[in-house]
């Protein structure tokens, strides 16, 4: 089902020693579990997942409130949306709620179905769904889910601002149904832009919103409605569930799942002996030496994220809350841009670095969303001489001889990279960007000399630091296809500080009424991919994939529970009281 | 003797005021917060602002040191984590408990490897058991405890499976049962075994030369033209005087503790302080990297009150009135 | 008069010295074999790495070659390569001089502060001492590890000098609190004593009378320290508050080893180094366990 | 005579320096009788320690020959456990410095009472407490009770010799050997303690060997007198013999050298220095090089400890002949070789 | 004025202690203390351990403060601070206890004994050198051992090398603390013995400090007896010995063993009477605190704590 046919080329890039090697490809790996020894799976049984982190696990197990990527594996367990998605993100009517759209009121309607019940028997209720948009909009709310998504509904920033006490917008037509009416409505919205996770309002009535996130009810008692409770918390460690027999979708087949931290470092001899059936993430790096371990299969999807290159191309005006294009950037010519993406080598970035589980990226939007990826864009390739003849061409000749050009007034031309440390090939990778830039006759530096500790760097693009000329970070890109929040001429995060009309005129469009219509809005994002391919803010690097392993004896496991593959987690099954290990 | 500790506490009030200004400018030094690591497209960086407002993040620094130490002094309230979302003595109070129980059983390993060999190695000395045990003293010396614990845990937890190779307890058991119990030993022995046999190696070559030293003290002969025998003179006089020093070192172990436990923690995934530390220094998480060092600092001072307290009650010559 | 003069310069002239410090603690090292090996070995390895790190070409060696990454030894790359296709047997030497020169810096620095610090703190004694003692014991209390930890991701430009320093600052205190405890004793007894009947000036007693007293006590320290500092780099680097790559260190070459592959399959990588760290610590903590019984007149060997 | 306590033959002790043994001890034979104090005198280094040490077998390293003759024991060859018996009940020490001979973590009790349960398990805790304070009082200190739950370092180093005192005397030893008692102590207290190990003698009808450099105590003290230089003894004679007509040219230089009364302007010097145990001639006479304006024989003949009166042994061969020069001008370069 | 005069000298260490480390008591060291010497004369200072006797000697060269009272020096008050000391000090030296503390291990006899020289006198290298030697010479050791290291000489030898540095800038006035107690006998007999040749020679005048009454009768021409940090007596040297007043005297001399083994019996005799005496009439002699009362001249040169008497 997944996309990733532009991998197909991979084959060809280097001479014999693939063998040796180990190169692969996403095609390489299904995204669901096979069965191919057909044992029979058994009734009941314990599945330990394994929760690879080098840290400790937050705790705040509650959708309103986390904020870190271990603690939504862990919700996931025991709480789920309220709504279901397909595999592009886009909402389906087989979640725990169903809904109807009204676009012309700018509405959409929600019915929860019957059965659906907290943990603690008490049905989910309109209120409850209600109640999670109270909590997160109020002004005492501590965590960060509040941004576009509430703005955008009618009466919510009254609410927020305390001149309201209830949001206008969101209307409890009975106990299992709630409409919420939008200021704006768009194509977003329907692709997981609405907040679908409800809060058992009889639990949380009587808490006040600002001790909510520190409570126990959501550190140590959460209660949810997903197929499996909480029994017990080792704070940080591990948690250990029990099936919720009375799970809507139906009773599941495990007794339990045992969730604990796993280090990277020690997940590969989990796998193997047994001690954890299933991870979240299997570190990328260390599967070439451990692709033919016999008690696991290795499944795989391409993740929602990008690395990339950007190019500092203005500032950040913070009164109008817009970006500021600066025409005399030392970035601003977009030949030399072009000559930049012509000099790496992606492709071989991928297949060495990454063994082929990251391979050459060409636009904007990553094939984790297959129907708005366009494959056929031809972005530039690594192409040595091309780019040379670029640069010349655009006037970056060496003029002094030093070996490094000169920009066309035959100034010299030092661009200052800055990259972050942290992650296993941060260090060799922007050295080999600089390496490769260096080959034609640019003369890249990184800031400071060395790579920037996360925080530092971040506050650094953000602050439009005029000592960073470039930069390589990476980007998560949301359920919705929609680039505004990364490339919008009013998005804080547009870190390249790059803006130009028929940007927001596409961006505009991607958003408009007209794309509601599926193919109409693929071509719109399609035109936007090209549009980026042309005129370069920053260049994608690479894509990846997203590695799972999982023990043989565990059945119906699809690597994104959430992305339309019809196998949900009641279902899983082991086939065997205990895991096998690897021989 | 009360008056002392009492003196001794007020000498360390104004170093633990100093001590906490210092971590608090240092964690306000610190590139970046706990906010800035929020790069998510679907978050609103308006919203993260905001937050950061609402916290009195962008407060002058002295204004928010007067805030926190005022919470800390008033109600014990060493803030709260950004990243936990949690009041940092919480969190604190769970990865104390881990470490105080690593620590302990790191200091139990650390004396039972050291008084035996210490004692063997002294009274015996330049034999062929002291050259066994000068030598290992010398290669733990030089085995950075880092790379001891690395490859302890490779073999002893992976090739050999003896020990669990993370965390500080199997999941699902009930706190307060013996299984319980017994596997939060079961988890601490490994780390805690690396961290005493590299650490002990100072005190095993202390333990030496004080017997060396002692043994040749004018009581030891006293002492046997009293008539006493030779295991008397050993037991009774020279371990005695020997253990004196070893006995007031105990509490500044502690403070040698606390930088074994990052590597240790770090290494085992074991969730203490130390990994607490260094989680918290890497997210920006300051609140409890202030809280940390502060309380870790205390506990130094502590030690050293400890030892001076230890030393003045075993040592008559130094008794406090 | 002059006839005297001649006469007594001939008898002077002709005496030989006595064996001094120096040639004490000389003969001391050729007696442990032990030591010695250690100290030819600490030598051989510092000249060479410092000597061969002048030939090669730091650029060259932290070099991304994509088509080299994880390449075993051969003879191309002596100790093979790590995963950015780098020579490893570059890195090691480089590594070597880099965590050797910090070695050094830091038990240099922490020696000039500690020594003058404990001195001056003991030998004036009273309110002086009094006062130094309680800058001492507030440095002393802190958690060095996670001070340190703190300080180097704050600091913007990180170097071998600015580590150094860092280090340094909160690594005086030991030698400063022996110093001075040595240096209490030292100013009660009488030969200081003396010297001040003699009108000679504090600091002139101080440096001139004492400090040759406590010297012996200074080398053994700065030597087992110069141990210690090697090792806790290493540390810093293994857990990630290290250098940059490009500026390799023992340290950095051992935290390829967190990477369990790495650990398992490519010893080449962090092997030696840890090998070299063993060696150098040890080679180190020989040469001052042998000062240490040069300068204990009760201990020495014959 | 069956007065005979203590009988020592050719004894000598040897530490043992890098390969070689050197003795420090050497060819000793002296004997030492019920009640009666036998002082050893001699310059620092010149073994008298060494040898209290090697009576009560206190060495640590040192290679012992000879006979050391104590109730038909001979000590040199006895069983550990045999020997640990004997010391500290039928034979007992005191050290020269009362400050470290006590361990400064137990309390005097403590360390008294060490002593009588060593020698006799059976006594009850509250009979030794009884006994220690007894043995305090014996010992002269003003309030045993309370003293008796101190710590040494509490105590004046008049009082802590007493206590060393009363640990020798514990078990009524027969054989006390007091090894320079008094050389850390005032004079005042010097001669308490001196009258207490006068009373010892006499009320325990105690052989006392008095190691002292104070020619005074000497002359107060002593029944006999051993004179002792480098090693080995080279006058015995009775005490007002020895004092009256000194044989040896070491105990008459020793007796000049001591300011008193009788001369007024210079005192005598003896010239160089007690040579080191590593630098003892090995062949002729020791004290010769102290000597160096007799002529050659005396350097190089072996002189043996001979009687030259009854109970007055000399090891001299130029006893009767040998003189002190007039001038008795410094050496230059004395003792540096 | 004479040559040295130390009124009512007073040497207080305070005892520190209580919750501030204040200065809660004092050891009164020396409490009041006054004697005079002549030029060329010998003056002993005689008394038990922590009588003060040191304390004393070290208070007059400068090396401990002096709480009270006053010391002058050939007309000099040398407690006055802001007299210009430099020059008065340089005819004031001390010989030490312990030779073998008193001399710089890690330097050679060359530097111990011209560093004085080096802070007084500007010499050039050969000059130095040469006036070493002689000083060495004149305390009979042989110059060839400048560049030796003070653990290669003998304890006499050592206390001559400290005797050298002491006279190597021409004092006027030595204070000698216990100059000979940690020498064997014989030795003890070359450093006295050289000690009364350099006297005669340069004209010193010694504070001689000991507790052995037999050195000082040797040695004195005046003995001053001191008691906690008084003086219980004061006198000629025959005066103290023939006809000590204070009991306190009377016990010191009557502890003093006999080198005749003939007179063994008198003297315990005599001893005991002293000690009856002492027990007797020692409220007479000390105060309440135990202390000793003012002196009061018996004669021209000997004077005696008593009473004041009604
Ligand atoms: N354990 C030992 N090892 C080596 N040499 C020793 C040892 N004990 C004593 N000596 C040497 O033996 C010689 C005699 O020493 P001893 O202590 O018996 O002298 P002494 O007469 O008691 O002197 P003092 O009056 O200083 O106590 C000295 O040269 C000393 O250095
Ligand atoms: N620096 C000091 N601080 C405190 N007390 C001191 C100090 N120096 C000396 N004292 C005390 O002063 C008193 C006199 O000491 P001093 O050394 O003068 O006695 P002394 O007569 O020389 O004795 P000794 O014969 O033992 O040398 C003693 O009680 C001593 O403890
Ligand atoms: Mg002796
Ligand atoms: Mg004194």
């Amino acid at each position: 089902a997944c996309g990733g046919g532009e991998t197909g080329e991979d084959d060809n890039g280097n001479q014999a020693t693939e063998e040796e090697d180990r190169i692969y490809t996403i095609d390489d790996f299904n995204q669901v579990k096979t069965h191919e020894d057909g044992a029979e799976a058994i009734d009941g049984g314990v599945l330990n997942f394994g929760l690879v982190s080098d840290t400790a696990f937050e705790g705040t197990l509650n959708f309103n409130f986390y904020t870190g990527n271990p603690d939504v594996e862990i919700i996931n367990w025991f709480d789920e949306s309220l709504l279901a998605i397909d595999e592009n993100y886009a909402y389906t009517q087989d979640g725990a709620a169903t809904f109807e759209v009204d676009e012309d009121e700018g509405s959409m309607t929600f019915t929860i179905r019957d059965n659906v019940n907290w943990h603690d028997g008490e049905p989910v209720t309109a209120e409850d769904w209600l109640f999670s948009y109270e909590v997160i909009g109020h002004p005492d709310y501590d965590g960060i889910r509040y941004g576009s998504m509430f703005t955008i509904i009618e009466g919510m920033e009254a609410y927020n601002n305390e001149e309201a006490d209830t949001i206008s917008g969101i209307e409890v037509l009975d106990e299992k149904t709630l409409k919420i009416t939008y200021d704006q409505f768009t194509p977003s919205l329907l692709a997981s832009g609405v907040w679908a996770y409800a809060m058992p309002k009889h639990l949380f009535e009587d808490i006040p919103v600002a001790d909510m996130s520190s409570h126990d009810l959501v550190r140590r008692n959460p209660v949810g409605m997903g197929p499996f409770k909480v029994d017990s918390i080792v704070p940080g460690e591990s948690v250990t569930y029990v099936k919720n027999e009375d799970y809507w979708r139906g009773e599941p087949n495990l007794d339990g799942v045992t969730l604990r931290v796993v280090n990277p470092n020690v997940v590969v001899q989990s796998l193997r002996n047994g001690q954890i059936d299933l991870v979240n993430q299997f570190p990328a790096d260390q599967y070439p030496e451990n692709a033919e371990m016999s008690n696991v299969e290795f499944l795989a999807s391409i993740d929602t994220a990008y690395t990339y290159i950007g190019f500092k191309l203005g500032t950040w005006d913070e009164e109008e809350r817009e970006v500021v294009m600066d025409p005399d950037a030392k970035m601003a010519d977009v030949e030399l841009r072009r000559a930049m993406w012509h000099a790496v080598d992606n492709q071989t970035v991928g297949d060495r670095f990454y063994n082929g589980l990251r391979w050459n990226a060409t636009t904007l939007i990553p094939p984790s969303h297959p129907d708005y990826h366009d494959e056929t864009i031809e972005a530039p390739l690594y192409d040595v001489e091309l780019a040379n003849t670029i640069l010349d061409e655009a006037g970056y000749e060496d003029v002094t001889g030093d070996g490094y050009r000169e920009d066309p007034e035959g100034n010299e031309l030092v661009i200052n990279f800055a990259s972050m440390s942290g992650g296993d090939t941060a260090e060799p990778l922007a050295r080999y960007y600089i390496q490769s830039w260096d080959a034609i006759g640019l003369n890249v530096q990184l800031v400071e000399g060395r790579l920037m500790e996360f925080n530092n760097f971040y506050d650094r693009v953000e602050a439009d630091d005029a000592a960073i000329d470039i930069y390589q970070g990476a980007w998560g890109v949301g359920s919705d296809v929609d680039p505004t929040g990364l490339y919008g001429r009013n998005a804080g995060f547009n870190y390249t500080r790059y803006a130009s009309e028929r940007n927001d005129e596409l961006l505009a469009e991607g958003l408009s009424e007209e794309a509601f219509d599926e193919s109409y809005r693929q071509d719109v994002y399609s035109e936007w991919q090209e549009y980026m391919v042309e005129n370069i803010p920053a260049f994608p690097t690479l894509y990846r994939a997203r590695l799972v392993a999982v023990n043989d004896r565990v059945q119906n496991y699809a690597v994104n529970f959430q992305a339309g593959h019809d196998i949900y987690r009641y279902e899983l099954a082991v086939t065997q009281e205990d895991a096998n290990a690897a021989e | 003797m009360w008056k002392f500790i009492v003196r001794r506490l007020l000498i360390a009030l104004p170093q633990i005021l100093l001590l906490s200004v210092l971590v608090f400018l240092m964690a306000q030094m610190m590139p970046g917060d706990a906010l800035s690591g929020l790069i998510d497209p679907n978050i609103d960086p308006a919203a993260i602002e905001a937050q950061r407002e609402r916290l009195g993040l962008n407060d002058p620094w002295h204004i928010q040191y007067v805030d926190w130490i005022t919470g800390v002094v008033t109600e014990g309230d060493l803030g709260r984590s950004f990243r936990y979302k949690m009041d940092v003595t919480e969190i604190i109070g769970q990865r104390l408990t881990n470490t105080f129980w690593l620590s302990l059983v790191t200091l139990i390993f650390t004396y039972l490897i050291a008084i035996p060999l210490g004692i063997t190695s002294g009274r015996y000395n330049d034999t062929f058991r002291d050259q066994m045990i000068t030598g290992y003293t010398y290669v733990g010396f030089a085995t950075p405890l880092f790379i001891f614990a690395l490859v302890a845990l490779w073999i002893l937890g992976f090739q050999f499976g003896w020990f669990p190779t993370g965390g500080s307890v199997s999941p699902g058991l009930t706190p307060g049962t013996f299984e319980y119990f017994l596997s939060r030993l079961h988890h601490l022995i490994l780390p805690a075994l690396s961290m005493a046999l590299i650490t002990t190696v100072n005190t095993v070559q202390y333990l030496r030369s004080e017997i060396i030293d002692t043994k040749q003290k004018d009581f030891i002969i006293t002492a046997r033209a009293k008539g006493a025998s030779e295991s008397r003179v050993y037991n009774r006089h020279i371990l005695r005087n020997s253990l004196l020093p070893i006995a007031a070192f105990f509490g500044f172990e502690i403070t040698g503790l606390i930088g074994g436990t990052i590597f240790v923690e770090t290494i085992y995934s074991y969730p203490g302080m130390g990994q607490l530390f260094v989680e918290s220094i890497n997210l920006r998480d300051y609140s409890v990297v202030t809280a940390v060092v502060l309380l870790l600092g205390i506990a130094s001072i502590l030690g050293a009150l400890l030892s001076d307290i230890i030393l003045s009650l075993v040592d008559p010559r130094i008794r406090i009135k | 008069m002059d006839n005297l003069q001649k006469e007594l310069d001939n008898k002077i002239n002709n005496i030989e010295k006595s064996p001094s410090g120096v040639s004490i603690i000389w003969r001391e090292i050729m007696r442990d074999k032990l030591a010695l090996i250690s100290l030819v070995f600490l030598l051989l390895v510092t000249t060479l790495v410092y000597g061969v790190s002048i030939f090669l070409d730091l650029d060259e060696i932290v070099k991304i070659d994509l088509f080299a990454i994880h390449e075993p030894p051969s003879s191309d790359f002596w100790l093979g390569t790590d995963y950015g296709g780098r020579d490893v047997f570059g890195q090691l030497i480089i590594g070597t001089r880099n965590s050797l020169t910090i070695g050094f810096l830091v038990t240099l620095m922490t020696g000039l502060i500690g020594v003058t610090f404990g001195l001056t703190a003991g030998f004036f004694g009273g309110h002086i001492d009094n006062i130094m003692m309680r800058v001492l014991d507030f440095f002393i209390i802190l958690p060095f590890l996670m001070i340190v930890i703190v300080f180097v991701s704050i600091v913007p430009n990180y170097s071998i000098i600015s580590f150094s320093l860092i280090m340094t600052a909160f690594l005086w205190m030991g030698i400063a609190r022996l110093i001075r405890s040595k240096a209490l004793q030292e100013r009660e007894l009488d030969y200081a004593q003396a010297s001040k009947t003699l009108g000679t000036p504090r600091w002139k007693i101080m440096f001139g009378q004492v400090l040759p007293n406590v010297s012996s006590l200074i080398i053994v320290t700065m030597t087992l320290n110069l141990a210690a500092n090697i090792g806790l780099e290493s540390g810093l680097s293994f857990l990630g508050f290290g250098f940059p790559e490009e500026t390799p260190s023992l340290g950095t070459l051992l935290s390829y080893a967190r990477n369990p592959q790495t650990l398992e399959n490519r010893w080449w990588i962090w092997m030696p180094a840890a090998i070299l760290i063993f060696l150098l610590m040890l080679s180190v903590r020989n040469v001052g366990e042998a000062l240490k019984r040069a300068t204990d007149a009760r201990q020495r060997r014959g | 005579m069956d007065n005979k306590l203590l009988e020592i033959k050719n004894l000598k002790t040897s530490f043992r320096i890098k390969d070689d043994y050197y003795a420090a001890v050497d060819d000793v034979t002296l004997t030492v009788n019920k009640n009666e104090v036998l002082a050893i005198v001699g310059e620092s280094g010149s073994g008298k320690s060494a040898l209290a040490f090697s009576i009560m077998r206190l060495h640590n390293r040192a290679k012992i020959e000879g006979e050391v003759l104590f109730k038909e024991n001979n000590i040199v060859e006895l069983s550990p456990s045999k020997m640990n018996k004997l010391r500290g009940n039928d034979m007992a020490m005191i050290f020269q410095d009362p400050l470290t001979a006590l361990n400064p973590l137990m309390t005097i009790e403590d360390q008294i009472g060490e002593a009588l349960f060593l020698h006799n398990k059976k006594m009850s805790p509250k009979e030794r407490r009884n006994k220690v304070i007894d043995l305090l009082n014996q010992v002269g200190i003003p309030r045993p009770d309370y003293t008796c739950d101190q710590f040494p370092h509490e105590l004046s180093g008049g009082m802590r010799q007493r206590v060393m005192i009363a640990i020798a005397i514990s078990n009524n030893p027969e054989l006390l050997i007091a090894d320079e008692p008094t050389t850390a102590l005032d004079v005042t207290i010097q001669a308490q303690i001196l009258d207490l190990i006068r009373d010892l003698k006499e009320n325990m009808n105690a052989g006392i060997v008095l190691i002292t450099h104070d020619l005074g105590v000497v002359a107060e003290m002593a029944d006999r007198v051993a004179v002792m230089y480098a090693g080995e003894i080279v006058e015995i004679a009775d005490v007002h013999t020895l004092f009256e007509n000194p044989r040896h040219p070491y105990t008459r230089s020793l007796l000049n050298s001591v300011p008193s009364d009788g001369h007024e302007g210079k005192l005598h010097v003896i010239q160089g220095i007690v040579p080191s145990l590593k630098h003892l001639p090995r062949q002729g006479c020791r004290f010769s090089a102290r000597m160096p304006w007799m002529d050659e024989s005396v350097h190089e003949e072996n002189p043996v400890l001979h009687e030259i009166a009854p109970g007055h042994h000399v090891r001299c061969t130029c006893h009767e002949h040998f003189y002190f020069p007039k001038e008795s001008k410094e050496v230059q370069n004395d003792g540096i070789s | 004025m004479g040559f040295l005069d130390v009124e009512d000298l007073k040497v207080h260490f305070p005892i520190r202690g209580g919750l501030l480390n204040r200065k809660i008591d004092a050891v009164r060291a020396v409490d009041g203390v006054s004697f005079s010497i002549e030029q060329g004369k010998t003056y002993g200072l005689v008394g038990e351990s922590g009588s003060g006797k040191t304390t004393t000697g070290r208070a007059v060269i400068g090396l401990n403060n002096i709480t009270a009272g006053k010391v002058f020096f050939e007309g000099n008050d040398l407690t006055d601070k802001k007299n210009k000391m430099l020059d008065v000090r340089k005819d004031i030296q001390m010989i030490f206890q312990d030779p073998y503390s008193s001399l710089n291990p890690k330097k050679r006899v060359i530097d111990i004994v011209a560093e004085p020289l080096r802070n007084y006198e500007r010499l050039t290298k050969k000059e130095e050198r040469y006036k070493v030697a002689e000083l060495l010479e004149k305390v009979g050791l042989s110059p060839e051992s400048i560049l030796k290291y003070p653990h290669e000489f003998s304890g006499g030898q050592r206390q001559r090398i400290g005797i050298a540095r002491a006279i190597a800038l021409k004092p006027k006035l030595i204070i000698a603390d216990e100059p000979v107690s940690a020498l064997d006998v014989s030795v003890q007999a070359q450093v006295l013995n050289f000690m009364k040749d350099i006297q005669k020679e340069l004209n010193l005048t010694y504070l001689f400090i000991s507790h052995d009454l037999g050195i000082v009768k040797h040695m004195c021409d005046e003995i001053g007896i001191m008691y906690k940090g008084r003086y219980v007596e004061e006198g000629k040297t025959g005066d103290i010995f023939t006809n000590p007043q204070h009991i306190y005297t009377k016990r010191l001399v009557a502890a003093i063993p006999d080198i005749d083994p003939k007179n063994r019996e008198k003297q315990k005799q005599f001893r005991e009477e002293v000690q009856r005496e002492y027990e007797e009439s020692y409220e007479s002699y000390f105060n309440e605190e135990g202390l000793a009362y003012g002196l009061k001249k018996i004669s021209d040169t000997h004077a005696v704590a008593l009473p004041e008497k009604g």
